[in-house]
């Protein structure tokens, strides 16, 4: 009885904790679990009939085939826009800088590189839901976002700030860097543009269409190319920054960087 | 009485055979028709003479059995399950698709005959979940992202509204000790407390209701019913939404629920008519046309005079001829032209065949209640079982935005041009066509003519005359005018939370009234 | 945007906490009406012969119910199957330690024999075709992680698996109507109940049991076998 | 009591389930709460059945007496069937969304399908 009361009272935290999970792993095994101590509920109401079937149907088979469903196989899944000269598409092939390193990095890992596309403002997302390990493509370090591990910077770079207006003046929220780089390249060679802020790779790519209605100013400060990494993988991210150190002290991103901005 | 139990089973036999023996498709098809045809006149025959008849399964007693009982709405609901079932498959005659498909069709048909008999509130649960899986599917059968997404919302959606009923079942069986319900109306004439019907009432309402396509539950239906393939589309419309209404009617026979239903069939009426008026996608808003059309039904079983249940059978069973007839017609005008908004398919109107164009016309004219057509009988018999003017004008609202809504189609029916159609579609037309002109006198297998008698008068002639008048003439001014509506309930979250919001509208209804 | 997520929130926690309340609060917790499961728990025992009352309900009183059941979990396996054709394969690694496949070889045997018992036995214990076939299943679940799912896969021989799935789907539906050519009601019983207790009892319940253990194990084996050959990413 | 404390379990889980059908984005948790709402009205069902000292419904001997109620567990081994089948096909369904649009946010996809349709 006093034990039938204690599981009954652990089924709502046990739910509750496992449904309130960021990782998908540990949402499915902690319901596995959950299950698991419904059917002994049911052995304990006197259902054995029921504790059977639930045990072997929801414990086991359901839990099965969620977590293969979700298993991802030696994947690393990089988020990115896409910059001319850091990541971009050349017919199939994804070519650039970080490309370069992040292929280097899986490589050291054993893992495949899937690289998806997404606007700069849904990566964070991306990376705290889990659909992604890193977020790429010209990510600033002034980037203001708790939600994410961040790297060290990789490459310097600046920022420029273009406006239709004779004198350019600043806010704040116009700082930010928002949306996909070729719907941007667009509207910029469609002249809707009044006013953004471009980092040094958007706007050398940038440049070779028309600038002369914008006054470009570049604004004051350090900046430098950063990656995210999803929050739920710490380890990776340790990995990674290491990864990156070692690139840097043996001149090997040098050369890379050489390679791509000469 | 075996055959309360063939006409279900023998679907699912079929289900079964139509996989194995995949050259024999379609004679399994013609054979399942034939089999329904028969099985079904000789159930008429029955009927005529017993009024219902029952069996309990096993031979049992109803108790600890399983009950099966076939009456009036059975008989109605299923020569409207004959007639669609034989138009689809004409129209996907020549239509290349594999032998699952067909299964999951019968399938769906086996499960709608076994709704029309079931009196167990368990047994109704698990067809209707059968009903769920099936029609889930069917709308994913394409495989388009759209369709995926839409067949899983409804998924989601309409199993959150089994789990609730499947509550409303445990409060049931553990206060009445019983599933029957013809035992439960036993049980509530002899229990001196009876509180706990509030509660029981309202979740089985509110989890039926999700599959029903009531306005304020069923938010998955638009996306659902677009997006589906258009013999589906018109399986989903015609049959399976009105297999919820037929719970409906079982469950209001035994549970006080006639003043809530009247205020969620005005809802859904006059919400899916505003939706129906502003939208221009064609099969959307044949969709939420849909959602409007059950209001009527809701109305009728609201109601709850001889009359007006006359009425609902009446209107249920047009509404399933027309609207699977729109939906056929209209899947095979946007193939014709790859459009879908009714702007453009009246810009290209050329390039679709007349008999086409003439379906739409003759669904046209029977959804917007055109004295002899279909729509009209049903109008008339509903007009005349409500007594209070409320109902009455909230009725006459309907008809006056339905009119508003397909007002638009108009310049579709010009006679010119006109493309290729298949022989065998133009005959699944005729199916559906035939039944919707000579309505009337088809009434009369199941409606007594003393209700006729009643309703029939010139004044109902001359309303819905001025009202069908009324809307072609200010069709086009409040098109215009009329204000962006809001989307954002159609999402999934939304949805869910409406549905909940939905159960409380319910509930407070049934506590008031 | 921000203040209607939050109004959403706030509006949803309180119509979920209402709704939590009012079916709590509504309940009427007075001793409830045992009347029918008296009937049944004197009845089965002569009526039926299964010891299992549970059995006999599922099997028996209510077949009807159980026949959409396994309706239900065909058309789940069909659509695994139907869907998942045509989407991506992967390459399947095989773990090559010896510790896993040494463990499947032990566990295999005595797991696929309770699934066996569990199945047989329905009448007279807890289980029964349903949760039998999983069982079963899952054995062979434990062979497709060692093994590799293909390797396990090539030992079935596809079509005569899908001729035998929807064989004892056929009879289970027409098992029921077979009363009809005697000349009785459908879902009659027309075996004799036996002695309860007895190995061979409780009439055609039994025979229910075999074959919905056989559709069951099959239908799991199928629904395994299609997700760990066409894993997802998601 | 048992059964009170069983009724009481099951709808607080039954609240659970669907705080987490609309709140979490992720289609999987949802999917995974939706197993919770089916499952605790099940447990809701089989606590109803149950009494104190209760025995379970497989009769062993002459006497009659104290067997808890069979049907409602003979009732929720169908339910649990039925709630493995919607489970099973709706994890194909967003496998195959998944594949589309990789993502499993509701409300991601949800903005990509108004993206399309109003192109």
């Amino acid at each position: 009885m006093i034990v039938l009361l204690v599981l009954l009272s652990l089924l709502p935290v046990l739910a509750a904790f496992a449904l309130s999970r960021r990782r998908r792993f540990t949402a499915i095994v902690g319901m596995g679990l959950f299950s698991l101590i419904l059917s002994a509920v049911y052995l304990l109401l006197h259902a054995p009939d029921v504790a059977v079937t639930e045990a072997a149907i929801n414990a086991a088979l359901i839990t099965f085939i969620y977590i293969i469903a979700i298993r991802k196989t030696g994947r690393l899944v990089v988020v990115s826009d896409e910059i001319p000269g850091l990541l971009h598409r050349e017919g199939e092939q994804i070519s650039g800088l970080e490309q370069e390193i992040l292929s280097g990095f899986a490589r050291q890992l054993g893992l495949e590189l899937v690289i998806r596309f997404l606007p700069v403002e849904q990566i964070p997302r991306a990376l705290q839901q889990g659909e992604a390990d890193i977020g790429a493509g010209g990510i600033i370090s002034e980037i203001d976002d708790s939600r994410v591990l961040k790297t060290q910077g990789y490459l310097p770079t600046a920022l420029y700030y273009l406006s239709r207006q004779t004198k350019p003046h600043l806010k704040q929220e116009e700082s930010a860097i928002t949306g996909f780089f070729s719907d941007l390249r667009e509207e910029f060679q469609a002249g809707k543009t009044q006013a953004c802020t471009l980092d040094l790779a958007r706007f050398v790519a940038l440049s070779r269409s028309d600038l002369s209605p914008y006054t470009v100013r570049r604004l004051d400060g350090l900046f430098s190319y950063i990656f995210l990494i999803a929050p739920a993988r710490e380890r990776l991210h340790h990995q990674f920054v290491s990864y990156l150190g070692k690139l840097e002290e043996g001149g090997e991103l040098e050369k890379l960087t050489r390679r791509y901005f000469s | 009485m075996t055959i309360i139990v063939l006409l279900p089973l023998l679907h699912f036999v079929f289900a079964v055979l139509c996989l194995s023996w995949q050259r024999g498709t379609r004679g399994i098809i013609l054979a399942a028709l034939l089999i329904d045809t028969i099985l079904l006149g000789v159930l008429f025959a029955v009927l005529d003479q017993a009024g219902s008849i029952s069996i309990t399964l096993g031979g049992w007693g109803r108790n600890v059995g399983i009950e099966l009982v076939a009456d009036r709405t059975s008989l109605v609901f299923g020569f409207l399950t004959l007639f669609l079932e034989g138009s689809i498959l004409l129209y996907l005659w020549r239509e290349h698709l594999q032998p699952y498909f067909f299964m999951l069709l019968h399938l769906l048909l086996g499960a709608v005959f076994s709704v029309l008999f079931a009196q167990d509130l368990f047994n109704i649960y698990v067809i209707m979940e059968l009903l769920t899986l099936v029609s889930f599917l069917l709308v994913g059968y394409g495989k388009r992202p759209q369709q995926i997404w839409a067949s899983l919302k409804y998924l989601f959606l309409a199993s959150l509204g089994m789990g609730i009923y499947l509550l409303g079942v445990a409060v049931v069986y553990y206060h009445a000790g019983t599933m029957n319900l013809g035992l439960i109306a036993t049980q509530l004439t002899e229990q001196q407390d009876t509180t706990w019907v509030l509660l029981a009432s309202s979740l089985l309402v509110t989890g039926i209701a999700v599959k029903a396509g009531i306005f304020v539950f069923s938010l998955w239906l638009p996306a659902a019913h677009a997006s589906a393939s258009p013999a589906v589309s018109a399986l989903l419309s015609g049959l399976v939404i009105k297999m919820g209404v037929v719970v409906l009617l079982k469950l209001a026979a035994i549970f006080p629920l006639s003043g809530s239903l009247l205020v969620l069939g005005s809802l859904t009426g006059i919400l899916g008519i505003i939706y129906a008026i502003t939208t221009y996608e064609l099969k959307y808003m044949l969709a939420f046309c849909t959602l409007s059309q059950i209001g009527y039904l809701l109305i009728g079983i609201g109601t709850g005079s001889k009359v007006a249940l006359s009425g609902t059978l009446c209107y249920a069973f047009a509404h399933g001829l027309f609207k699977g007839l729109l939906f056929l017609a209209a899947g095979s005008a946007i193939q014709a032209t790859g459009k879908k908004d009714i702007r453009e398919l009246i810009m290209e109107r050329s390039n679709i065949s007349l008999i086409t164009r003439a379906a739409l016309l003759i669904g046209t004219l029977g959804i917007i209640g055109l004295p002899p057509f279909a729509g009209f009988c049903g109008k008339a018999l509903l007009n005349a079982g409500t007594q209070s003017y409320v109902t009455q004008i909230v009725l006459a609202l309907l008809s006056f935005g339905t009119v508003v809504s397909f007002a638009r189609l108009i310049p579709l029916f010009r006679f010119e041009g006109g493309g290729y159609l298949p022989r065998t579609k133009s005959l699944s037309f005729l199916i559906l066509a035939l039944p919707i002109v000579l309505f009337f006198p088809l009434t009369h297998l199941f409606v007594p003519a003393w209700q006729w008698q009643t309703s029939l008068n010139i004044s109902v002639f001359i309303k819905n005359l001025v009202v069908i008048g009324m809307g072609i003439l200010l069709a086009r001014p409040i098109a215009n005018h009329f204000p962006h509506l809001e989307k954002r309930f159609f999402r999934l979250e939304e949805a869910a939370v409406v549905i909940l919001s939905g159960f409380f509208l319910v509930f407070l209804l049934l506590l008031f009234a | 945007m921000r203040y209607r997520r939050i109004g959403l929130i706030v509006y949803a926690t309180i119509l979920v906490c209402c709704f939590c309340g009012l079916v709590i609060a509504f309940f009427s917790y007075q001793e409830p009406t045992r009347e029918l499961g008296a009937i049944y728990l004197s009845r089965a025992p002569s009526e039926t012969g299964a010891a299992n009352i549970v059995s006999a309900i599922y099997l028996n009183y209510r077949l009807y119910d159980t026949l959409f059941e396994i309706l239900i979990f065909s058309v789940a396996v069909l659509g695994v199957r139907f869907y998942l054709s045509d989407y991506r394969e992967i390459v399947e690694k095989i773990p090559e330690s010896q510790i896993v496949r040494t463990s499947a070889d032990l566990f295999f045997p005595p797991i696929f024999l309770i699934g066996i018992y569990l199945t047989l036995s329905g009448h007279l214990s807890p289980g029964g075709g349903f949760s039998g076939g999983v069982v079963a299943g899952t054995a062979l679940l434990l062979c497709a992680v060692a093994l590799g799912a293909n390797t396990v896969g090539k030992r079935f021989h596809e079509p005569v698996l899908r001729w035998l799935e929807w064989g004892v789907l056929l009879v289970v539906l027409s098992l029921p109507l077979l009363p009809i050519v005697v000349g009785r009601l459908p879902f009659t019983e027309l075996l004799p109940p036996g002695t309860m207790g007895k190995v061979i009892s409780g009439g055609s319940i039994p025979i229910y049991n075999l074959l919905i253990g056989i559709k069951v194990f099959i239908g799991t084996w199928v629904i395994i076998h299609y997700f760990m050959r066409h894993r997802g990413e998601v | 009591m048992l059964m009170i404390a069983g009724v009481i379990v099951s709808v607080i889980l039954f609240g659970i389930g669907l705080l987490g059908m609309i709140f979490r984005r992720d289609l999987i948790i949802k999917l995974l709460s939706l197993g919770l709402v089916n499952g605790s009205v099940m447990l809701c069902l089989v606590s109803l059945g149950s009494r104190a000292n209760g025995i379970a419904p497989i009769i062993r001997g002459p006497e009659n007496a104290g067997y808890v109620n069979p049907l409602p567990q003979a009732l929720v081994l169908s339910a649990i069937v039925i709630n493995f089948a919607i489970l099973a096909l709706a994890l194909v369904f967003v496998m195959l969304l998944v594949e589309h649009y990789h993502s499993t946010d509701s409300q991601r996809i949800e903005h990509e399908i108004k993206r399309e349709r109003e192109l």
